[in-house]
C-alpha cells in the first residue's frame, strides 16, 4: 500500500517535473507545476506529514502554482509557443546534474537500510507548539519577510513613471 | 520504504530544478525550476524527520518556513516579472543584456 | 727650502690664472689684457722650476717629499703631496719653459681670435694640470691631474669647435685615450688592492722592501696596465691615432700638448713608477717593445705624410716611442734624457711649423716650397730643429739618441739594430719636410707669395728653442750632469748609464752618424729639388706600401670598426631594452589575462555554444579577458555556480 | 616635536596651506610651494650644525632621534633619526627638492595641485630617509609613488599617462613584497618589532634560508627603486616623460631609497641573504654598468640618455656596496649624493634647452656653444662630471667604488671599466653634435639661461666642484657610519676578504 | 524564548521601519523626504540602542536560544546601521526620477538591516537562513526601485533570479545538515559531526555555503554583483556593496571559523583558493571595466577576497584584521560611492563623467582619489592598515600563496583605481561646472575621509576597540 502510493506519487511527481523543465508551452508547464507540487504534498502525507501536506496544498499548489499560472497567462505573448525553450547550455547542465546525481548516489546508498520508526505522531500540533515557542523570533521574521515582499509587490506594480531613462 | 528512496526523489526533484533553472529561456520557466528544488528540499526535511529524527520536529517545522520563504520570493519574483514584462515585453532572458561585461 | 715648501704654487699659480682669465672680464677678444696674467704665472713658475732644477744639479738638493691628509674613506686615507726628485725637476722646467715659450709665441699667432681670452685660460689650466701631474707624490693625484690633462686638451684641440674637424678630433682624443686611462684605472687597484695605498713613496719603499711586499706578478700586472694607461697619452702603438687628428688644434696647442709636455706624461708616469717595472722583467719588456714597435711604424708614417703637422707629429709618436724604448731596455736616464731634449727640437719644429702655416695658411707641403728666403728665421730655427732631432753630432737629439742606442745595444742587438734604422728613417722624412718647405721651387703661388717672416714675439721663441736645442744636449751629458740627478737608485743609475759605456762596442756611434747620413742624403736625392718624379716614381712603385703607411697599418680602421660595432651592440641593447625587455613586464600579466580568457572561451565552446551555434572563437575571445564571462545571462552565472559546487562536491566526496 | 620631524613636515604643513589658496593666485602658490621647500632645507643645515657624526660603540648609533608610540598593538613606532649613511642622502633631498620647486616655477598649468603633490612628494622622501621603523619606513615609502603618479601624468610629456602609471605600477609592485618581507621579519622577531636597530640586532637569531626568502622580498622592493636590471625599463619613460623639476627629483633622490635600502635594510638585517645574493647582486650591478651605458649610448633624445646613464651610474653604487667593504660602502654612499647632484643638474639642463627649443634630439642642434656659452660651460661641466672627471665629484665616488669592489670581485670590476669609457663616449658624442660644428641656423635666436635656471643648476654645479675638490666635507660625515657597518658581520662575507 | 532582550535594537529597528511604512501613507509625495529623515532618525535611534547594549553587557550581551550578542555582532551591528546610515545620506541627495514610495525605500532598507543584524548574532541555521531571506528580499526590490529605468528590472531580476537559485541550494544544504544532525541548531555541541564529518555533513555544509558566498560575493558566486550594482539606485548600491557583505562575513567568520571550523573539515584549502580566485576575478575583471559603478562593483568583489584572507587563517590576528578592514572598507567604499553619486546625479555613471573634474570640483577628486588609493592599500589611508593586518594574518599563519596572490591582487587593483584618477586629473574638462552636491553628500564624504585619515594615521584607540570586539561568547 505505502509502496504503491509512494512509486506512484514518486511517478506524478518527478514526471510532470521533468514536464515543467521541458514543456515548450510555458502555460503546460504552469499547470505541470501545479501536479508536481501536489505530487509532492502527497509523499509528505506518506511520511506522516500532515501539516506540512495541508501547508504544501493550500500555499504551493493553491497559493504559488495558481499565481504562477496567472501571471503566465498575464505575459500572454510571452508564453507563445515557441520554438526553443530550452537554451544553449543545456549540455553543461545535464552534465552537471548528471556528475551531481552520482555524486550524491554515494550518500544515498548510505541509508539504504534505514526505514522508518513504528511510531509516528501527530505532527500539526507539535509542529504548531514549536512555530510558537522555539521558532517564535523565526516566525515573527517570517511575517516580516511576507510584509517586505508585500511592499516590493506593491512597488514594482506601480503604473510606469513618466519618463524612461533607457 | 527506506529513507534511500525519498532522498533519491528528492534529489532527483533537486537536479530536474537546477536542469531547469539553468536551461529555461523564459524567466518563468527559471521560476518553476527554482521552485522545485525548493520542494526538494522540503522532501528531504519531512523525510529526515521520519526516519532519523522521529521524536522532533524541527524538520517539519523548518519546512514550513521554507515554503513560507518560497511564497514571499515568488511574490517578489512575479512582481518583478511583471513589471519587466510591462516594461519590455519580454521574459527570454537574452533579450535581457543591458547589464554585462 | 722655501722653494720646495711652496712647490705646490706652481701648479696652483696657473691654475688660478686659469680661472682669474676665465672668470674676470667680458671682453673676451684679443684687446683683453687677461692673458697676461698667465703668462706672468707661467713666468713665475718658470723662474721657481729654475731654481729648484739649479738647487739638483748644483744646489745638492735631496729628493723632497710632503704629504697632507686629502680624505679618509673607510680605513684608508688619500694624501695631497708632492714629491720632487731630479726626475720631476728636469720635467717642471721643461713643462713651464715649453708653456711659456707658447704662451708668448700664441700672443701673436691668435691673435684677432674671438675666443682669445678662453683660450689662454685653457692653456693656463692645461700647464696646472701638467705641473699638477708632475709634482704630485700620489698616483691617484696623478691619476686626476692626467684625466684634467685628457680634458684640457679636449678643449684646446677642440677650440675651433664650430669646425667639424676640430670638434671630432677633440673626442677622438679624448675616447681613445680615456681607453687606456682604463688600464691606469685598473692599475691604481691593483696597487691599492695590494698595498693600500697609492703614494709614490711608500710603493717604492714597498717594493724595495722585497716581492712578499710587492709580489712580482702584482708588479707586472700593474705594470702592464699602467703601460695601457700611459700608450694612451703617449700615443704609443697602437693607441697612437688620435695624434694626428689631434693636429686640428691651433699649432701652439700642438707644440705645447702634442709635442713637449701631454705625450711625454706616458713616459713621465712610466719613470715615476720604474720601480714597478725594475721588479718585473715581463713588464719591462712589454715597454721596450711597445716603444720601439711604436717608433718604427710611426717613422714610416711620418715618411709618406704630406701634412707639415702631422709629419711633425708622426715624429713625436716615433720618439715617444724611443723613449719608451729606453725606459724597456733599462736607459731609465736616457729615456728622460731623450725627453727632455726632444721637448726642447720638437716644441721648436711645432713652433716653426706654425710660423709656416700662419704664413701660407696651408698645412699642406705640396703647396710649399721654396720658403727659406721669404722666412729666414722660421727656415734656420727650424733647421736646427731638424738637424738636432735626425742626431746631427754634438747637437742635443744627437746626445739622447746616443745614449738610448746604448741601452738598447746591452738590452738586445737586435732591438738596436731596428732602432738604428728608425734614426735612418728619421732623419730622412725630417729633411724630407725641410726641403719640401723651404727648398724646391714654389708650388703654390697662391700660398707662398704672401707669405712673410712672423713677428718677433713669434721668431724670439723660436731662437730661444734653436739655441737650447743645440746646446742642452751637450750642457747636460757634460760631466754628467743629467745622470747625476736623474737616475732610477743608485746601482742602477751606474749600472746602466756608466758602466754600459764601457761594455758597448766602440763602433756604436757610427752607426747612428751612418743612419743620420743616409737619411739626410736620400731625402736630398728625393726632394731637395724642383723636380719631384723620382719621389712620386718610387711611390708608384711601391703602392700597396705605400697605401699601408697611409692608412697607417689599419689602426684607425680598426679603431673606427670597433666604435661601430660598440654603437650596434648598444642600438640591439636599446631595441631590446625598449621592445623586449619592456615588453615582456608591462605585457606580461596581459598575457595572463589573456591566456584565462582563452581557457573561458574553450569552456564555452566545449559545453555553452558547443552543443547548438558556434560562434567563432576568434570573435569571442578576441580582447577583452574576463569581462568576456560576464556576458549578461544569468544563467550563465548560475551554470558557473552550479559547476563550482558539483566540481568542489566531487572534490570533498572523492578525496 | 624633533628637528627631523620638523623637516618631513614642514613640506606637508605648506601643502596643507596651499589648499587654502584659491587656485588662480599662481605667485603666491609659487612662493609657498618654494618657500616650504626652503624652510625644509634651512631646517636640515640647522640639523646640520646639531648632527654628529661619530660612532662610538660597536653599534650604529643613531642621531636626532625621535622615538613614539605610534601603533602599540603592533609595537609601531614613530621612530625617526639619522646617521652619516642617511644624513646627507637628507640633505640632497631637502636642496634638489629647493631646486626643483624653483625650477618648477617656469609651470604655468594647475600650479597649486603642482606644488601640493610636489610637497607631499618631498614629505614622503625625507621620511623614508629618516624612519627607523619599518613600518614607518614602508609608510613613507608608499607615499611617495601617488604624488609622483600626478606629477608625471599632469605635467609630463606626450606620453605622460603611460609613463606614470608604468612607474606606480612598478614601483608598487616590487614594494608590496617588501611589505610582506617585512611582515615576516616582524613574526620572526622577538619580541615582534619593526624597529630597524632592534632588527639588526636580532639579526643572527634568522636562519639563513629565512634571511634569503625575506632578503628577496626587499630586493625585489629596493631594486624596482634603483632600479635595477631588469626592473629598470619604468626609468626611462618615467623620466623622459615627467617635467623637469620632477624628474631631478626622481633621479636625484627617489632612485637613492633603493640604494639606501639595500644598506640599511637588506645589508644589516639579513646579512645572510645578502651573502648568499653577493654574487647575483655583483653581475646586477655589472649589467646595470656596462648594459645601461651601452643603451645610454643609442639614444637620440637627450633626457632618455641622461635617463639610462643614470642606470649606469646607480650600478657604481652597487658595485660599491657589492664589495661590503668600508672603501665599497664609501664609494656607494659618495656615489649616491654626487650622482643627485649631477643627474640632478643635468635633467635641469636638458629642461633648459628643451624649453627653448622642444626637442631633445641631439641631431638637432649643433654649434651651440658660441650662442649660448654659459649654458655650454655648464653642460660640459656637468657632463665631465657626469663621465667622472676629476676634480669633480663623480670622480672620487666612482673611484672609491671601483677601488672597493677590486679586492673582491677583480674580473667583473675590470669588466665594469668598460662602462667608464663607454659614459665618456656617449656624453661627448653629446656634447660635440650639441654645441660644436657648424651652428644651426634654426636656434639662432635662442638666449642664454636666465636667473632662475642659474638659481637652480648653479648651486649644484658649484657643489659638484665643492665635493670634487673636497670630498672630506661629506666622508667625514660618513665615514664613522660606513666603516662601522663593514665592521658589522666580521666572520662573514669571508670570500671578498 | 529566553535572551529577547538581546534583540531590543532589532526589534525597535523592526517597528520603526514599519511606522516608516506607515507613514508613507499618510505623508504626500512632494513631502517624501521627511521619510527619509525619519529613516535617519531611525538609525540613530538604532546605534542609540546598540550604544545601549555596549555600555550594559551585563544586560543585553549573552547567549539566547538561537541568537548570540557578543562584541564581535554588536561591532557589526554598528558598522551595519553606519552603513545603512550613509547610504541613506546619499539617498537624500541623490537624484530620483521622483519621490514616490520614499518611506517604502527607507524601510525596506531599515529592514534588511535589520536582517543583517540578526543575521551576525546568529547561531541557528533557521535563523541564518531567515536572516539572508530577510536581507535579500528587500534588497531585490530596492535595486529594481528606479521602476522607469531598464536596467534597475535588469539588475534585479538578474539579483533576484540568482539569489533564489543560492537560496535554493542552500537550502537543499539546510535540510541535509539537518538530516546529519537532526537540528538546526548551530551552539549544541557537534563535535561528533566536526571531528570526523561524514559524507552528508560535507555536502551540507558546502551546500549551505552557497547561499553565503552569494552574499558576500565569493567568486564563483559573484556574477550577480556587477549587474545588480550597476542597475541598482547608486545609494543601493553603496548599500549593498558594504553592509550585506560585511554582514555575511561576520555570519561566515561565527559559523566557520568557530563553530563548524574549516580546518577540522579540511576546508581550509579550499577556502584559500576561493579567496584567491574572489580577488584575482574581481581586480582582473575590473581592469576592463568603464562604468564607475560597475568598476567598483568588481573592486568590491576583490575587497570581498581581502577580507576573506581574515577567514581563512582563522584567528585572532585574522578576525581582527577582518574587523578592521570591514570599517575600513565601510568608510573608503562609501566614500567612493559618495562621489560618484555626487558626479553621477548630473553626469551619469560612465568614466567619461570623471574627464577632468579636478578642474570642475578640485576637493570632490581629491577624496575620490584618496578614497580609492585607500581602497589599492596605499598609505596613509585607512585600506593600508586593513591590509597591512590581513597580509600579516597571511603570513602568521603560513598562508604564503594567500599573502602572494593578495599583494599582487592589489599591485593590479591600483591599476584600474588608478585610471579614475586618470580621467579626473589627466584628461580635459568637457564642462567647467563644478559636480553638484548637498548637505548629506558632503556629510558623508566628511565622515568617509575622516574615518580613512583617522584610521590610517592614528589607528591605536581603533585597534583596542577592535582587539575587544573580536571576542565571541561561542
Amino acid at each position: 500500500m505505502m509502496e504503491a502510493a509512494f512509486y506512484s506519487l514518486t511517478a506524478i511527481t518527478l514526471l510532470s517535473a521533468l514536464g515543467v523543465v521541458l514543456a515548450r508551452n510555458t502555460l503546460h508547464a504552469a499547470l505541470l507545476l501545479g501536479l508536481c507540487l501536489a505530487g509532492v504534498g502527497g509523499l509528505f502525507a506518506t511520511l506522516g506529514a500532515d501539516f506540512l501536506f495541508g501547508g504544501q496544498i493550500l500555499i504551493y499548489v493553491g497559493g504559488i502554482a495558481v499565481l504562477m499560472t496567472f501571471v503566465v497567462m498575464l505575459a500572454g505573448r510571452a508564453s507563445e509557443l515557441h520554438l526553443r525553450q530550452v537554451n544553449d547550455q543545456w549540455l553543461a547542465a545535464l552534465l552537471i546534474c548528471g556528475v551531481t546525481f552520482m555524486g550524491m548516489q554515494k550518500i544515498i546508498d548510505s541509508f539504504s537500510n534505514t526505514r522508518a520508526p513504528a511510531t509516528t505522531t501527530a505532527t500539526t500540533a507539535g509542529v504548531g507548539r514549536i512555530l510558537l515557542d522555539e521558532f517564535a523570533v523565526p516566525f515573527e521574521i517570517i511575517s516580516v519577510i511576507l510584509v517586505a515582499a508585500l511592499v516590493g509587490a506593491v512597488v514594482f506594480s506601480r503604473p510606469r513613471a513618466k519618463r524612461d531613462r533607457s | 520504504m527506506t529513507l534511500s528512496h525519498y532522498l533519491a526523489v528528492s534529489t532527483a526533484l533537486f537536479l530536474i530544478g537546477l536542469f531547469g533553472a539553468l536551461t529555461r529561456r523564459n524567466i518563468l520557466g527559471i521560476l518553476m525550476g527554482i521552485e522545485l528544488m525548493f520542494n526538494a528540499a522540503n522532501i528531504n526535511l519531512a523525510a529526515f524527520n521520519r526516519f532519523l529524527h522521529p521524536s522532533g520536529f524541527v524538520g517539519s517545522a523548518v519546512a514550513v518556513f521554507i515554503i513560507a520563504v518560497a511564497a514571499a520570493e515568488i511574490v517578489v519574483g512575479l512582481a518583478l516579472v511583471v513589471a519587466i514584462y510591462r516594461a519590455q515585453g519580454t521574459l527570454y532572458t537574452e533579450d535581457i543584456h543591458l547589464l554585462k561585461g | 727650502m722655501t722653494l720646495f715648501e711652496n712647490v705646490h704654487w706652481i701648479a696652483l699659480l696657473p691654475l688660478i690664472a686659469s680661472f682669474v682669465i676665465l672668470f674676470l672680464g667680458r671682453d673676451d677678444s684679443d684687446k683683453s689684457l687677461l692673458p697676461y696674467v698667465g703668462i706672468t704665472a707661467m713666468g713665475v713658475c718658470l723662474i721657481h722650476s729654475l731654481l729648484i732644477l739649479k738647487g739638483f744639479l748644483f744646489g745638492g738638493f735631496k729628493p723632497y717629499y710632503r704629504t697632507l691628509p686629502w680624505f679618509s674613506f673607510g680605513d684608508f686615507e688619500m694624501s695631497l703631496g708632492v714629491l720632487i726628485d731630479g726626475t720631476a725637476s728636469f720635467m717642471l722646467v721643461v713643462v713651464t719653459l715649453v708653456s711659456f715659450l707658447v704662451q708668448v709665441y700664441s700672443l701673436a699667432y691668435m691673435h684677432g681670435d674671438p675666443r682669445f681670452k678662453r683660450y689662454y685660460a685653457y692653456l693656463s689650466f692645461f700647464s696646472a694640470s701638467m705641473l699638477g701631474l708632475v709634482i704630485t707624490s700620489n698616483l691617484f693625484v696623478f691619476f686626476a691631474c692626467w684625466e684634467l690633462v685628457g680634458v684640457s686638451s679636449y678643449l684646446l684641440i677642440g677650440f675651433w669647435f664650430e669646425k667639424d674637424g676640430p670638434a671630432y678630433a677633440s673626442k677622438k682624443a679624448f675616447i681613445t685615450t680615456k681607453l687606456g686611462d682604463l688600464g691606469f684605472y685598473l692599475g691604481l687597484m691593483v696597487l691599492f688592492a695590494c698595498a693600500g695605498t697609492l703614494d709614490l713613496n711608500m710603493l717604492a719603499a714597498r717594493a724595495q722592501m722585497g716581492p712578499e711586499y710587492l709580489p712580482q706578478q702584482t708588479a707586472a700586472l700593474a705594470g702592464i696596465l699602467f703601460l695601457v694607461g700611459a700608450a694612451g697619452k703617449s700615443a704609443q702603438v697602437p693607441l697612437f691615432i688620435w695624434l694626428p687628428d689631434a693636429m686640428e688644434g691651433p699649432t701652439p696647442v700642438s707644440a705645447l700638448i702634442h709635442a713637449a709636455t701631454m705625450v711625454a706624461a706616458g713616459v713621465y708616469l712610466v719613470a715615476r713608477t720604474y720601480f714597478l717595472y725594475a721588479a718585473s722583467p715581463l713588464a719591462m719588456d712589454a715597454v721596450a717593445w711597445t716603444g720601439l714597435a711604436t717608433a718604427v711604424l710611426a717613422a714610416g708614417m711620418a715618411v709618406v705624410a704630406y701634412d707639415i703637422k702631422r709629419v711633425l707629429a708622426f715624429s713625436t709618436v716615433s720618439q715617444l716611442g724611443y723613449m719608451m724604448l729606453a725606459l724597456g731596455a733599462g736607459g731609465y736616464t736616457a729615456g728622460l734624457f731623450h725627453l727632455t731634449t726632444h721637448a726642447f727640437f720638437k716644441a721648436l719644429l711645432f713652433l716653426a711649423a706654425g710660423s709656416v702655416i700662419h704664413a701660407v695658411h696651408t698645412n699642406d707641403m705640396r703647396q710649399m716650397g721654396a720658403l727659406s728666403k721669404q722666412m729666414p728665421s722660421t727656415f734656420i730655427t727650424m733647421t736646427i730643429a731638424a738637424l738636432a732631432i735626425s742626431g746631427f753630432p754634438f747637437f742635443a737629439g744627437w746626445y739622447s739618441k746616443e745614449a738610448i742606442l746604448h741601452a738598447v745595444w746591452l738590452r738586445s742587438p737586435l732591438m738596436w739594430t731596428i732602432g738604428v734604422l728608425t734614426a735612418a728613417l728619421t732623419s730622412f722624412y725630417m729633411f724630407r719636410l725641410i726641403f719640401l718647405t723651404f727648398l724646391g721651387s714654389s708650388r703654390d703661388a697662391h700660398c707662398c707669395e704672401h707669405a712673410h717672416e712672423s713677428p718677433a714675439v713669434m721668431t724670439g721663441p723660436l731662437w730661444l728653442l734653436a739655441v737650447l736645442s743645440v746646446s742642452s744636449g751637450w750642457l747636460l751629458e757634460h760631466n754628467g750632469l743629467f745622470a747625476s740627478v736623474v737616475h732610477f737608485g743608485a746601482e742602477a743609475a751606474a749600472h746602466h748609464s756608466e758602466g754600459g759605456l764601457h761594455a758597448a762596442p766602440a763602433w756604436l756611434p757610427w752607426a747612428a752618424l751612418a743612419a743620420f747620413v743616409s737619411g739626410l742624403a736620400a731625402a736630398w736625392r728625393l726632394y731637395a729639388r724642383e723636380d719631384l718624379s723620382l719621389a712620386a716614381g718610387i711611390k708608384e712603385r711601391l703602392t700597396p706600401l705605400f697605401a699601408m703607411l697611409e692608412n697607417r697599418y689599419g689602426f684607425d680602421r680598426f679603431f673606427l670598426m670597433l666604435v661601430s660595432a660598440s654603437d650596434r651592440l648598444a642600438s640591439a641593447l636599446a631595441w631590446f631594452d625598449d621592445q623586449v625587455l619592456d615588453a615582456l613586464f608591462i605585457d606580461g600579466w596581459a598575457v595572463i589575462t589573456r591566456a584565462v580568457s582563452e581557457l573561458q572561451g574553450l569552456f564555452d565552446d566545449l559545453f555553452v555554444d558547443g552543443a547548438v551555434d558556434g560562434v567563432g572563437i576568434v570573435t569571442r575571445n578576441a580582447g577583452w579577458g574576463l569581462s568576456r564571462l560576464v556576458r549578461g545571462q544569468v544563467q550563465e552565472y548560475m551554470l558557473y555556480a552550479a559547476l563550482a559546487v558539483s566540481l568542489f562536491a566531487t572534490f570533498l566526496m572523492t578525496r | 616635536m624633533g628637528i627631523l620631524s620638523l623637516t618631513i613636515f614642514l613640506p606637508l604643513a605648506g601643502a596643507l596651506i596651499l589648499l587654502f589658496i584659491p587656485k588662480e593666485k599662481t605667485a603666491a602658490l609659487r612662493a609657498v610651494g618654494v618657500a616650504a621647500t626652503a624652510l625644509a632645507f634651512l631646517v636640515s643645515l640647522i640639523a646640520l650644525f646639531l648632527f654628529d657624526p661619530s660612532q662610538p660603540g660597536n653599534e650604529l648609533t643613531m642621531r636626532l632621534t625621535e622615538d613614539l608610540a605610534w601603533i602599540p598593538s603592533f609595537n609601531i613606532r614613530y621612530f625617526l633619526g639619522v646617521d652619516g649613511l642617511s644624513f646627507p642622502i637628507l640633505l640632497l633631498t631637502t636642496l634638489l627638492s629647493l631646486l626643483a620647486a624653483v625650477y618648477s616655477m617656469n609651470i604655468q598649468v594647475r600650479v597649486k595641485e603642482f606644488y601640493f603633490w610636489y610637497l607631499l612628494l618631498e614629505t614622503g622622501m625625507l621620511g623614508v630617509f629618516c624612519a627607523l621603523d619599518l613600518f614607518l619606513f614602508y609608510f613613507f615609502w608608499e607615499v611617495t609613488l601617488v604624488p609622483m603618479y600626478f606629477l608625471i601624468g599632469i605635467w609630463g610629456g606626450p606620453k605622460k599617462e603611460y609613463a606614470a602609471i608604468k612607474f606606480f605600477l612598478f614601483t608598487l609592485f616590487g614594494s608590496v613584497f617588501m611589505l610582506l618581507a617585512m611582515l615576516a621579519l616582524y613574526f620572526a622577531s622577538a619580541p615582534h618589532t619593526f624597529d630597524m636597530m632592534a632588527l639588526a640586532k636580532a639579526h643572527a637569531s634568522f636562519s639563513r634560508e629565512f634571511q634569503i626568502i625575506v632578503f628577496l622580498g626587499f630586493y625585489l622592493g629596493f631594486a624596482v627603486k634603483i632600479p635595477a636590471f631588469p626592473f629598470h625599463t619604468w626609468l626611462p619613460l618615467a623620466h623622459v616623460e615627467a617635467p623637469t623639476g620632477v624628474s631631478v627629483i626622481l633621479a636625484g633622490v627617489l632612485l637613492k631609497m633603493g640604494v639606501y635600502g639595500i644598506l640599511r635594510v637588506c645589508y644589516t638585517i639579513l646579512p645572510a641573504g645578502f651573502e648568499w645574493f653577493l654574487p647575483f647582486f655583483v653581475i646586477i650591478a655589472l649589467i646595470n654598468i656596462v648594459y645601461g651605458a651601452l643603451c645610454a649610448m643609442a639614444q637620440t633624445d637627450m633626457k632618455r640618455m641622461v635617463a639610462y646613464s643614470s642606470i649606469n651610474h646607480m650600478g657604481y653604487a652597487m658595485l660599491g656596496i657589492a664589495a661590503v667593504s668600508s672603501t665599497g660602502f664609501a664609494g656607494a654612499a659618495l656615489q649616491m649624493i654626487t650622482h643627485g647632484l649631477i643627474t640632478g643638474a643635468l635633467f635641469l639642463l636638458v629642461g633648459v634647452i628643451y624649453d627653448r627649443a622642444h626637442t631633445r634630439d641631439i641631431n638637432a642642434f649643433g654649434g651651440l656653444a658660441a650662442k649660448l656659452p654659459v649654458y655650454a660651460g655648464l653642460m660640459s661641466l656637468t657632463c665631465f662630471a657626469s663621465l667622472g672627471l676629476p676634480g669633480l665629484a663623480g670622480f672620487i665616488s666612482e673611484f672609491l667604488c671601483f677601488l672597493g669592489a677590486f679586492p673582491a670581485w677583480k674580473i667583473y670590476t675590470s669588466i665594469a671599466v668598460i662602462g667608464i669609457l663607454v659614459t665618456a663616449a656617449f656624453f661627448l658624442r653629446m656634447l660635440q653634435k650639441v654645441f660644436m660644428g657648424p651652428i644651426n641656423e634654426k636656434w639662432a635666436g635662442m638666449s642664454d639661461m636666465d636667473a632662475r635656471e642659474l638659481f637652480a643648476v648653479v648651486p649644484l654645479a658649484a657643489l659638484t666642484v665643492l665635493f670634487g675638490v673636497w670630498p672630506k666635507l661629506l666622508l667625514d660625515m660618513m665615514n664613522p657610519t660606513l666603516s662601522l657597518m663593514a665592521r658589522f658581520f666580521p666572520d662573514m662575507f669571508q670570500g671578498l676578504r | 524564548m529566553d535572551g529577547l532582550r538581546l534583540l531590543t535594537p532589532e526589534f525597535v529597528l523592526g517597528t520603526l521601519a514599519f511606522l516608516i511604512l506607515l507613514a508613507d501613507l499618510w505623508i504626500p509625495a512632494k513631502h517624501g523626504k521627511v521619510l527619509f529623515h525619519l529613516a535617519l532618525l531611525s538609525t540613530a535611534v538604532g546605534l542609540g540602542m546598540l550604544g545601549l547594549s555596549f555600555s550594559a553587557p551585563a544586560f543585553y550581551q549573552g547567549v539566547g536560544s538561537l541568537w548570540v550578542v557578543d562584541p564581535l555582532s554588536l561591532f557589526f551591528k554598528v558598522l551595519i546601521l553606519a552603513a545603512t546610515m550613509l547610504s541613506l545620506f546619499l539617498a537624500v541627495d541623490a537624484k530620483r526620477p521622483d519621490d514616490e514610495h520614499l518611506g517604502s525605500f527607507g524601510a525596506l532598507m531599515l529592514l534588511s538591516a535589520v536582517g543583517m543584524m540578526l543575521l551576525v548574532s546568529s547561531v541557528d541555521l533557521l535563523l541564518i537562513f531567515l536572516s539572508l531571506e530577510l536581507i535579500s528580499i528587500p534588497s531585490f526590490i530596492l535595486t529594481g526601485f528606479e521602476r522607469g529605468d531598464r536596467k534597475s528590472s535588469e539588475g534585479a531580476i538578474k539579483y533576484f533570479l540568482f539569489g533564489a537559485f543560492s537560496t535554493a541550494v542552500t537550502v537543499f544544504g539546510i535540510s541535509l545538515f539537518y538530516g546529519a544532525t537532526g537540528g538546526t541548531h548551530l551552539l549544541k555541541p557537534l563535535t561528533h559531526y566536526v571531528d570526523a564529518p561524514a559524507p552528508l555533513f560535507l555536502l551540507a555544509c558546502l551546500m549551505m555555503l552557497v547561499g553565503f558566498a552569494f552574499k558576500v560575493s565569493m567568486a564563483p558566486f559573484h556574477f550577480w554583483v556587477p549587474d545588480a550594482y550597476e542597475g541598482a539606485p547608486t545609494p543601493v548600491t553603496a548599500f549593498l556593496s558594504v553592509a550585506p557583505k560585511v554582514a555575511g562575513l561576520a555570519m561566515l567568520l561565527r559559523v566557520f571559523t568557530r563553530l563548524i571550523p574549516h580546518a577540522s573539515l579540511d576546508l581550509t584549502a579550499l577556502f584559500v583558493f576561493l579567496a584567491v580566485l574572489t580577488m584575482t576575478i574581481g581586480n582582473l575583471t575590473a581592469l576592463w571595466q568603464t562604468n564607475i559603478k560597475r568598476l567598483l562593483a568588481y573592486s568590491s568583489i576583490a575587497q570581498a577576497g581581502y577580507m576573506l584572507i581574515g577567514f581563512v587563517t582563522a584567528d585572532t590576528l585574522g578576525r581582527e584584521g577582518v574587523l578592521l578592514y570591514a570599517l575600513a572598507y565601510l568608510f573608503m567604499n562609501m566614500g567612493a560611492f559618495a562621489v560618484a553619486v555626487a558626479v553621477g546625479n548630473e553626469e551619469g555613471y560612465e568614466l567619461q563623467a570623471y574627464d577632468g573634474l579636478a578642474q570642475r570640483s578640485f576637493g570632490l577628486s581629491m577624496l575620490m582619489t584618496f578614497f580609492l588609493l585607500s581602497l589599492s592599500g596605499i598609505p596613509p589611508m585607512a585600506g593600508f592598515l586593513g591590509k597591512f593586518y590581513l597580509f600579516a594574518a597571511a603570513l602568521k599563519g603560513h598562508f604564503y600563496i594567500l599573502a602572494f596572490a593578495a599583494v599582487l591582487n592589489s599591485v593590479i587593483s591600483v591599476y584600474y583605481y588608478m585610471r579614475v584618477a586618470y580621467h579626473m586629473f589627466f584628461r580635459p574638462a568637457r564642462t567647467q561646472a563644478p559636480a553638484k552636491t548637498g548637505l548629506y553628500l558632503y556629510s558623508s564624504l566628511a565622515i568617509a575621509a575622516a574615518g580613512v585619515f583617522a584610521v590610517g594615521l592614528y589607528p591605536e584607540p581603533l585597534l583596542a576597540v577592535i582587539r575587544s570586539s573580536a571576542a565571541m561568547i561561542p
